[in-house]
């Protein structure tokens, strides 16, 4: 075991999984020899050679053909998109074609591929370094999306996307990199040093795709978030008193639908957090499916809390980031119910 | 505010206004059919530098146009392959056989037995030689309109068949299109509705290739009208910077569904020359031509396969027939264009050349027919013994399938919701 | 008034309207001399003149970003998109400019922008011919999302669009252009001839943007539908005896929130079509909404209708689409819940 | 299946197996700059075809490098612009204070009072010149790097003070990040964080001019990294199929962030070559000659504007500062490589222009700094006075204000929601 911050911890399971397969490589922009610009590949060129990872032109495109052929020809690629908001020049590839061509081919070919980027707010990063655009991937059949929320996590899900012979989005939340930010801005940041999931082994291991992880048990509220949202939810459901349980979906393509539903069942009541702007969000899938089957134990409207319908501003960061305010208002709003 | 000096270039008042130009074919529907504005390299003519030689000295390269067979139907020049008559003669077959099939198939579309259909016709040359040309760890990233390749490659007609059919039996399980095939053992990749996407397909196989000091090389197929998607740059920058072992090919028709080349920008340069922008080396080829096709194709493998990179092939030839079993061409076109295109058709001129040096005959020719014909017929046949479309499918529990490698509780629940 | 198909009326609309204003202007694929391959375009640019209807190279990128540096000239581009298949290689510039292009400049520029596309199955197309992407434009801030369902609403949603200061999604059920589908396609097709949508004036006039219509009047149940499934969900309903309402979003952003309510709210029950597929599709956002400010008078758990979570297979086309049978289910479900 | 005539190209035994080549720069942090790779034409050595002149009579511009100003700083060759001391010396002032600007904002940063900063050090001749040498009607489309566009146009310093710091003034509202400028009255389009995506906006507002007979023009940037983007590729291709009056500029400073230039395809040929791929005319510029920067736009505007079309200039530069104020270029080139750039500084070569006509010297340069600088400090001052970042912010209302011309319901109600 040692300590590691999320973005160390995702360096190491690429050091693992170089080290252990010669058919994984990654690229992307500046990730070779600087090692990206969040340092999640730093030191791998040096150590594990030239090909094995090395820095791609800007073109978000290019780099998911590139990878889709040599996914197809059997390689593990693991490109890395420098921001999630810059992935969209590559959608078309990633829906069009990494996840159509095993169906397309029926099974002659596919595209094992591992797309990471960094996504979310909080950074003061403004319009293009701080959306969360995980609802046009949930969407597209045969493509899989994993958020991890601490390094824990972040390693062993790599680790399985890595493994997984499905195209997988695996979206890093930014904001968590060095600590496991609750959105209290205003307090004293804390780092992942002696948090409990900041103790990563150092070799292999995995963390299933499509297994939630129940954060905190509770009885009277189900609270379902992930990435950054699972901190600032928590936080809230501390400071509220609210007997919470809260699921922290880990992948929410495979979705752990068992998990949500035996909590619900059980609470009664849901609550969703996600920063995407919410209209036409991930929430909304959420919030259908447990109507769907729970309706007949549900005391209270599902609440979902996720960003306003407006692009990422600047100057107002903290008024648009979903904070443990708006969490706990909505807490407040279904017990109330 | 703005800049008002009279030392910048601000428009001058004696200048006309501005213009936006819109590029119009020289001829539609009702007139004589006219490619007065294009001009070719003799056969023979154009250079053949050496496969290792720097990009720099072959600029002129782009501008040419690589032929080999004259209109006597002699071989000529540095370029002549020097094939033997017996895979001159293979190389007709597939031509023929890919003809004959596709013929037989459109019709089958009218019938309604299927629900769509391209054809290759004139182009044939193309994807044949380059088949025969390749070797068997290679892989071609096709368009549709590269049936040769597999008809070159003796792929089972009755796959085809099956497939365009969607039918229980379709390789496919009937997930695809018709014509959008996917043969890995023969070297052709899956195919998609989606125009150029794959084209980078082809330079990332190539750099995995590269990557595992393996020894096969990748082609790949982009339509004259597709070059204007992002995807060939990018396909061809990725070839470029890492010098991927990969031959890119612009199949030229100067058609893309209604739209002539200029709407592609065929109105300023040639499509050899866009291999220019990556310092690659750039050959325009004239695609009717089997023996040119052949060398080019040959020249571009050997710098790959000596770790000199990528190469771009501009292949110029004339869509025959229409883009697709719902187009009319000659609602944009004038109705007899393809009768008048210089360059003939490739396999009246691949004929021709073996009738020259002595190697085949009208006879042979017809028998050859015959042969394939029959052959066509009875896959055909078996194909519907099997079923056409609508009248056999594959199990629809298929549709649930290969979405993932394994299902998720979505496509188990739905599947059980259909009750397959 | 005049008889006209969903063709001849987004026809005449474009025709109108190029007339009315000589900032309009419509390029595409094939859209000029050929005038499209739905034929949508036939005859303007020989009725208008070569510059305001003309045939663009295959770039779909390429086609939205030149519509949107007219747009910020100040014109009005109404460029087409052959397929909402291949809508996507646009998608980075509709998502990331088109939509926040106002925003951004703080007003100083805009893209008035129109993307008709045909999109939607039922026709045999296989996976790229037959797509219902809406979800993915849906939860883009800045991007308004349209889809008539008859030939009177296309005519006048086509020129409403046209006149929105803000870039529109326009997209037309191509199983509609000839008549009026219902997914009954073992019996005798109808088309717009007999239709009372069916008649459209020729000149100008334009229907609102999020205005839903209500196609039938009910009281047991509310069916939210918009393209090809209105007609799929109206004869569902018609054979089912159950006494529905049946509301035609029309646009769903904007969406008529108003009429889903007062309808919800009235009925009791609810179920939504769609023909995207189903999970984090467009139905996620419309069930949830309908919780949220229904949750007290639902009788019964909202229903989805909708596409399976696969890409469209060739073969299995009328196992796909979704016909007045899954309609009919679940319009029984809920009213025996 | 596959094919095995050994006339095939297939892969022959004494074949060396494949590599993938990665490019690699020629040095790194320790190693002693070097630019000995690169060669350069002298000035006043490339020929000036005219304007008008047709592309196939230019193909050897793209490998040359147009300069005007040689190591004394005299401006010679037929493309010297012979510029009025006025205008050298506007040109000269916008620089400086581009310059100015830009350090002071860079320190501010480093204070906390903004959350980004980037800098254009050593590459300020391109906006400056290219901003004078246009005009008021023409339009730019431009990067992150080209304040000096709107230095040379007197845009007011407050503006972009308070943009920078997102205080209550900032003229775009707090919505967007700093130095991403709109200044439409200023010919200075809407920036973004994404590279690349306005690029074919300036083609499309080109076309818009064109279509209306109107008589601006457009110009357009990229970074030499960026032009791997496919919207480089289909701005040119839309650029050179409708023959748009706009200038397509390549920005080349050698690096994207650590990636150096040959990753982006350098290695094999140069930007402005990327030209021929369309049929257009590529001029390649020493970027740090203003006179040279001025002449090629002006020639490339008059193509424009007489209705022949596009053009490509790459701007060769060097970035001389890091990225961003988020990057150490120390960790990835060698620490003093910018004083080893062979082609100097643009702000050092101006200035010594002027000096050597007579035109200016030591004791007005000083002046002029001092008079810029103390511009920068008070315009800084007075945006302190409304607010740095997070001490002062627009109305938060203004956070629902654009996403539509109108706000819709969900807007409203959230809106409410958030109580302001
Ligand atoms: C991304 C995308 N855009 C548009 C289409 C519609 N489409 C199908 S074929 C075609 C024309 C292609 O022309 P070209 O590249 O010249 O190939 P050809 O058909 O001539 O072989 C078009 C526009 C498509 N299939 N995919
Ligand atoms: C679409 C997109 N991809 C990636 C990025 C991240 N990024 C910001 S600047 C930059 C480098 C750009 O290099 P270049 O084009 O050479 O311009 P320069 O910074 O040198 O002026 C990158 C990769 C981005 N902003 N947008
Ligand atoms: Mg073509
Ligand atoms: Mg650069």
């Amino acid at each position: 075991m040692a300590q590691m911050t999320m973005i160390q911890a995702l360096n190491s399971a690429l050091d693992v999984m170089l080290e252990k397969d010669s058919n994984i490589l990654i690229f992307g922009e500046d990730v070779g020899y600087f090692g990206g610009v969040f340092r999640v590949t730093d030191g791998l060129q040096k150590k594990h050679g030239l090909t094995r990872c090395f820095d791609a032109p800007i073109s978000e495109g290019g780099i998911i053909a590139t990878a889709i052929g040599m996914g197809a020809y059997g390689l593990r690629p693991v490109p890395e998109i420098q921001f999630a908001d810059y992935i969209l020049p590559a959608y078309d590839q990633l829906v069009s074609e990494a996840a159509r061509l095993r169906y397309r081919s029926n099974g002659e070919f596919s595209a094992p591929i591992t797309v990471r980027s960094p996504y979310g707010g909080g950074i003061f990063g403004g319009q293009t370094h701080s959306q969360s655009p995980e609802a046009v991937f949930a969407h597209i059949t045969g493509l899989k999306t994993v958020i991890p929320s601490n390094p824990y996590d972040a390693k062993g899900l790599l680790i399985a996307s890595i493994e997984c012979d499905d195209p997988v989005i695996f979206l890093e939340p930014k904001r968590l990199y060095n600590g496991p930010f609750d959105g209290r801005h205003d307090r004293q940041l804390r780092t992942w040093a002696g948090h409990p999931a900041g103790e990563v082994p150092e070799g292999y291991y995995d963390v299933p795709l499509g297994k939630a992880a129940t954060v905190r048990a509770g009885g009277e509220v189900t609270v379902i978030a992930y990435g950054t949202m699972v901190h600032v939810a928590l936080s809230a459901i501390e400071e509220s008193g609210v007997d919470a349980e809260l699921i922290d979906l880990r992948s929410i393509v495979p979705l752990d639908i068992d998990a949500i539903v035996a909590s619900v069942e059980k609470t009664g009541r849901c609550v969703i957090v996600h920063e995407a702007s919410r209209f036409g969000g991930f929430g909304g899938e959420l919030s259908a499916l447990v109507q769907e089957r729970c309706f007949y134990r549900l005391k209270a409207p599902i609440e979902r809390v996720a960003g306003w319908d407006t692009p990422y501003p600047h100057a107002f960061e903290w008024d648009y980031f979903v904070g443990p305010g708006r969490v706990a208002a909505a807490l407040a709003r279904v017990m109330e119910a | 505010m703005g800049n008002d000096s009279d030392e910048s270039a601000a428009p001058m008042s004696n200048l006309p206004s501005l213009r936006l130009h819109i590029p119009v074919p020289p001829t539609r529907p009702g007139d004589a059919p006219s490619f007065d504005h294009l001009s070719f390299s003799e056969a023979g003519a154009v250079r053949r530098p050496d496969s290792a030689a720097a990009e720099a000295e072959m600029r002129d390269l782009p501008y040419e146009l690589i032929r080999v067979l004259d209109g006597e139907g002699r071989a000529i020049g540095p370029w002549d392959p020097k094939l033997s008559p017996d895979m001159l003669r293979r190389g007709l077959r597939a031509m023929l056989f890919t003809r004959l099939f596709d013929d037989r198939m459109f019709r089958l579309h009218r019938q309604g037995k299927t629900s769509f259909y391209m054809k290759s016709l004139g182009e044939e040359a193309i994807a044949v030689a380059q088949s025969l040309a390749l070797g068997e760890k290679d892989m071609s990233f096709p368009t549709y309109r590269m049936l040769g390749w597999l008809m070159a490659r003796d792929y089972p007609l009755i796959n085809l068949v099956n497939e365009i059919f969607s039918n229980a039996d379709d390789p496919l399980k009937g997930k695809q299109l018709p014509i959008l095939y996917s043969a890995r053992a023969y070297g052709f990749y899956s195919l998609s509705g989606n125009v150029g996407s794959r084209f980078g397909h082809a330079v990332g196989w190539a750099m995995a290739s590269a990557y595992k000091n393996d020894d096969g090389i990748a082609i790949g197929y982009i339509g004259e009208g597709t070059t204007a998607e992002g995807d060939f740059h990018e396909a061809l920058t990725f070839a470029s910077v890492y010098r991927a072992p990969v031959i890119l090919c612009v199949s030229n028709n100067q058609y893309a569904i209604s739209s002539f080349s200029g709407i592609a920008g065929a109105e300023t340069t040639t499509f050899a020359a866009k291999a220019l922008a990556y310092g690659l080396p750039g050959l325009r080829v004239d695609g009717n031509d089997f023996l040119a096709v052949w060398a080019a194709t040959l020249w571009a493998a050997e710098r790959a396969r000596t770790n000199h990179g990528a190469t771009l092939i501009e292949l110029f030839t004339y869509r025959a027939a229409g883009h697709s079993t719902s187009d009319d061409p000659t609602k944009y076109r004038p109705a007899d264009e393809a009768e008048h295109w210089p360059l003939g058709d490739p396999v009246e001129r691949l004929k021709q050349h073996l009738i020259h040096i002595g190697e085949w005959d009208e006879a042979r020719h017809e028998a050859q027919v015959a042969e394939l014909t029959e052959a066509v017929r009875a896959a055909v046949k078996q194909g519907e013994a099997v079923g056409t479309l609508g009248q056999s499918k594959p199990s629809v529990r298929e549709m649930f399938e290969g979405v993932f490698k394994e299902p998720d509780w979505r496509l188990i629940e739905q599947r059980r919701e259909l009750g397959v």
